[in-house]
């Protein structure tokens, strides 16, 4: 590759590569019968999300939603770790106990990815607090999807962050459907960043099958978000896949699938290095290549790795050295051998 | 009479009652288009129309309590809560005014809705999407608590749900939607009576949803030792007729009670309560209970299902509490 | 009163004086030690509102606020059942068991006030439902104040009334003050209407101090909601005392409250009736006196009342006909004998 | 050692605290300007600043949830929830998030956050102004529970509650504010340990929060008649070392659980249940419960008091377990 090149361009480029190989894996994961269940979202079409995940830096912190795979590799996850979380392996960043909705990692700033919708929204305020009152320079991210946008806790949340002119910023990736349920479907009016305005953020709509342009918005939002100006980032893109992995998405035709597919962030990110920035196709087949052997190479640690042991059920509700839950066999052999209280 | 499916009895269910009754009305998230997330109001949007099967943004609070403003004008809605998880969010219109309406208004305005949703680990759902939190509602005057555990309960219970004059919430267990079973012409019991699942004089096992299923498996195993275990399923936990319950444990002299759920501040911990109020004098060993471990739910499969009573558990306890054989474990 | 008079406008003054006297007798009811508690929420100031509680019909329903004594009235309640609910009394609107924070009265539409800031407010959309779905021709209006512009589910609420085209209007009454909190500490951006106009319903903001203001809006408003276009009026207004009883607002200064005394919605309806209307003062003077005599009944009337018996505290947990709750005593009783079970 | 008010140890406790560690904010409806509802904050704001003292808007998830991300990142917050009746629309972010999140991220995120709120009747505030609901909190596996009910308690205990690694509810009561006592040099009983307000030998009375006072009077009026009763405050519901709790119903050989909540499903329902659990060869009597009555709290203060134990009616069911002397009223 040579010097000319846009090396971030290329950056976001094998980023959204290795996110896309990634949800594949875990698309297989699933079908070999080694995933923890079935609740499993693939941010297939949502790689654009790269484009904001790279100005981030560290010590800014975010939250998920339940299809936030691609959010956390794109702030530095490993994925072999990730894969085995999504096992419900003791390897995994939870050791086996959160799963695919509920991956999270402290070092690398990601509080936590929910499987409440919503739910994880209302944290980045009060990271924001935290930055505030100890005079970091951290921003803090929401990533959620358009449902979200129905949930009243994100207006609760965004009027705070204005309120308080916290350094934070709400990125909606609006990706056409919750469910079965098409945006005009469950928003009486869909412009969303004009709600965000309304509260007092700056608010923008990107087009995420293009992640420059998402690099472009989030540039201004992220900049201003951290000298206390929260903001708010729409992105557009098309969920590419069903729901969850059980989920043959009857509820939308094939034509507009089909249609939704040609808004695919990895290919047109990889044309236009190709076209503007003269990449060579060699190179690009050889990240996509890399991304592959890196990713086959998480699916067989993951199915790999242990089970978590059966005495950590009981480990992490509460902090060690404070009383822990009282077990149910120790209740009852309290209980069947009666000692005298 | 047709064997069915509890998912099926369900549909059927609503189908029925919206036939009879048109001023019922579906609003939930997923519950039009999608058919529901587990399949149970599959193909209704077509039947009834979307003014009746209302697919809603996901907005938990505004769905409870806009059925609650339509109950209040004379519609009767079933809003539907894909997940019992999701009721903190909404507890509020559910317990401070679902529930408290009728009363604070001195009796003029009732609330005739139900609240479908379901519950229950089994999926590696993990801990946000697996729980059993029965224990809240029943800490609640004003509503009805419905937990069915058969396909004929499943159908007839929600039938009668409908016809309440006051909030339903009726809790379906995910792991129950595939089980198959009849539809019986009656129910098999009136609404509010527990129902003797199977009869035995040894010991009491009360207990309701799904664990009904592992309480009796776990009686056919203490048969095979000769131990013959009484299985009582609620069925209907508020309101709840549990003369029964003590007429059982006055006969077996034990009790014990099952739960899915966490077992600390449980629906099970009411019960042993009542038990030990109303049956001391007939009592030959503690009520025991027996529930899920004080966890959050993993979502390992394996640490999933060790955290929750199985048939096996039961059947140790059981023959601890009838013979004092110790289990391995203990 | 010569036929030459707006008798609308007198109407509306005559119903705002009413409500002004009201609200102070229910002080009057506190310092003799006769209400139940002092959790009493006087809408001293916010009278304006008559201006739409006048254009609401037979069949339109509505939800109000803790603060919700001068809508009721408003909507044709009677005063001494009305005082004597606020005195906990059998004889007042819910057989003393609301109270001043949850009079309700289906006969005039009122499916209840709230004690729960925003509580109220999904269950108009419940009704706009029952509207559309019977084809009846009504509005269900919710009322509220500005403390509720921070609670989610009005925005849940909002987005729902647009979706489906219900007929359904939000009202809220800003008395710029959240017990202590000014709407500027409480709110990123003030331009509440504007919320409202991004979720797509019709959204304004008018002057509460002048009462024909106020019904020239909510015509427009009210005619629009009928007709399937949800609205969201704003009725600005003043707070004239503390939050509850015993609240001396020791949280903004003397100057700040004279200046908001002077919006006073009823000297201005009476100035004007007097200046362009011609209505005598005599006139005016006599609707003043008939309503003072009439709330002195009430108050009286209210003292008088008889507390509801000890039995009626198990009644209306549950339809009549359906299992009530087990009282206490008949478990104690239950255990005490020791009946066999 | 000073004699003070239950407000004015809350208050001192937050001032020590947050001049200990400057990490301590708190956030909450009216903390500010206002100072508190009930009056706990007062002044300190001015002493704080706004940035440690936040005044939020009316957004109850949204405050609780702001607390937690507050924790997260390495601040101590106590959130304000003004009345405990508000959790139900916040009690996603208590239960599904502040109380999980640790235990889904396997251990790496905690939530050390206090939630400051207030239950309990007494003033004539109805029905969505008075319950009792630390029976939803103590279902949850993650929380800890606390609910003082003397001054010397109300300060220790939120001054160790501002040290717990892991998120506490803390639960005052709306009727214990004006009550005078002293605080302790040291804290009366170590956190978690319950606290025998009252050694007594016939009965023992276990409770917690305002119903400590109740059951006090209740045994001095006892001791009148002769007989001793031993009334334990649970003060901590979680962690709770229960040991003690059943060594003295091993010694009495009779016990009585009394909450000021709906006794359906209620704490007390627990704490009947584990004592009929490990107490069971030791009871004489039945395990009583004594509760809120079944119902929402109705506005009249005649209602509202007749629905809540009182003295009396304890005295009264306590004469029954020890003496057989049955109440006037039954
Ligand atoms: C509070 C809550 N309600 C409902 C659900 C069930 N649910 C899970 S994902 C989902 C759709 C979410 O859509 P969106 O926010 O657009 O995210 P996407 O799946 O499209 O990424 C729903 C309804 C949930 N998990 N949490
Ligand atoms: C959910 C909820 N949070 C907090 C409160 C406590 N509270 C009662 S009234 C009030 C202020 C409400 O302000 P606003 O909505 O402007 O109404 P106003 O009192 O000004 O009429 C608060 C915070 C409550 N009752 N409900
Ligand atoms: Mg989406
Ligand atoms: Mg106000």
């Amino acid at each position: 590759m040579t010097e000319r090149t846009n090396s971030g361009a290329v950056a976001r480029y094998r980023m959204m590569r290795r996110i896309r190989t990634f949800e594949e894996r875990v698309g297989e994961l699933f079908l070999k019968g080694e995933s923890a269940g079935s609740m499993l979202h693939l941010s297939i079409g949502e790689e654009g999300v790269v484009g904001l995940t790279d100005l981030m830096r560290a010590g800014d912190t975010f939250t998920t939603h339940h299809r936030g795979h691609g959010v956390f590799l794109g702030r530095g996850a490993d994925p072999a770790r990730m894969m085995a979380e999504i096992a419900g392996k003791e390897t995994g960043y939870c050791r086996g106990k959160g799963g695919s909705m509920h991956i999270a990692d402290r070092a690398l700033g990601h509080l936590g990815a929910n499987a409440i919708v919503g739910g994880g929204i209302p944290h980045v305020v009060g990271a924001g607090i935290t930055a505030r009152n100890r005079r970091q320079d951290h921003v803090s991210v929401a990533f959620f999807g358009d449902g979200a946008m129905s949930q009243g806790i994100l207006y609760e949340s965004m009027n705070m962050a204005a309120l308080w002119h916290l350094p934070v910023l709400f990125c909606c990736i609006n990706n056409q459907y919750g469910m079965g349920t098409r945006v005009d479907r469950s928003a009486g009016r869909v412009a969303f960043a004009e709600r965000a305005r309304a509260f007092g953020l700056a608010g923008e709509t990107v087009d995420g099958a293009d992640v420059e342009s998402v690099y472009q918005a989030a540039h201004t939002l992220m900049a201003s978000a951290r000298s206390g100006q929260p903001g708010f980032l729409e992105i557009s893109a098309f969920r590419f896949f069903g729901h969850a992995r059980m989920d043959k998405s009857p509820y939308r035709t094939p034509e507009e699938e089909a249609e939704g597919r040609l808004r695919d962030p990895v290919a047109r990110a990889r044309a236009t290095l190709d076209a503007e920035d003269q990449v060579s196709p060699a190179d690009l087949d050889r990240i996509d290549a890399e991304a592959a052997t890196e990713m086959d190479a998480a699916l067989a640690s993951a199915i790999a790795a242990p089970a978590p042991g059966m005495q950590t059920m009981f480990e992490d509700v509460y902090a060690p050295g404070t009383p822990a839950p009282f077990a149910q066999a120790d209740r009852l052999r309290a209980i069947l051998y009666e000692a005298a209280p | 009479m047709t064997q069915t499916t509890y998912r099926e009895a369900l549909r059927q269910a609503l189908i029925d009652g919206m036939q009879a009754d048109s001023d019922i009305i579906l609003l939930g998230e997923e519950v039009g288009l999608y058919g529901g997330a587990y399949g149970v109001t599959k193909g209704l949007i077509d039947m009834f129309g979307a003014h009746r099967v209302m697919d809603a943004p996901i907005s938990e609070p505004a769905i409870i309590g806009a059925a609650i403003g339509a109950a209040m004008t004379g519609l009767r809605p079933v809003a539907e809560l894909m997940y019992v998880d999701f009721i903190g969010m909404a507890m509020d219109q559910l317990a401070n005014q679902a529930a408290k309406s009728r009363y604070m208004f001195g009796g003029q305005i009732g609330v005739p809705m139900v609240l479908r949703t379901q519950g229950g680990t089994g999926r590696s759902a993990a801990a946000q999407h697996s729980q059993s939190l029965e224990a809240w509602m029943l800490h609640v005057p004003g509503l009805r608590l419905v937990m069915p555990a058969s396909v004929s309960d499943a159908y007839h219970l929600l039938r009668q749900a409908l016809e309440q004059p006051d909030p339903v919430v009726f809790i379906e267990h995910k792991g129950l939607y595939t089980l198959k079973g009849d539809i019986t012409a009656e129910p098999e019991a009136p609404w509010g009576a527990p129902l003797v699942r199977r009869a035995g004089d040894d010991l009491t096992i009360v207990t309701w949803s799904r664990m009904v299923h592992e309480a009796l498996a776990a009686a056919a195993a203490l048969a095979d030792v000769g131990i013959t275990a009484e299985v009582i399923d609620l069925r209907c936990l508020n309101p709840l007729d549990d003369a029964m319950i003590f007429a059982s444990v006055a006969r077996t002299g034990r009790a014990m009670i099952v739960t899915e759920a966490v077992v600390t501040g449980s629906v099970a911990s009411d019960i042993a309560a009542r038990i030990g109020e109303r049956c001391f004098d007939w009592l030959e060993e503690p009520v025991l209970r027996i529930g899920g471990e004080d966890i959050p739910i993993p979502v390992s499969p394996a640490l999933e299902r060790g955290s929750i009573p199985s048939a096996g558990l039961i059947a140790d306890a059981a023959r601890w509490l009838v013979r004092r054989e110790a289990p391995q474990w203990a």
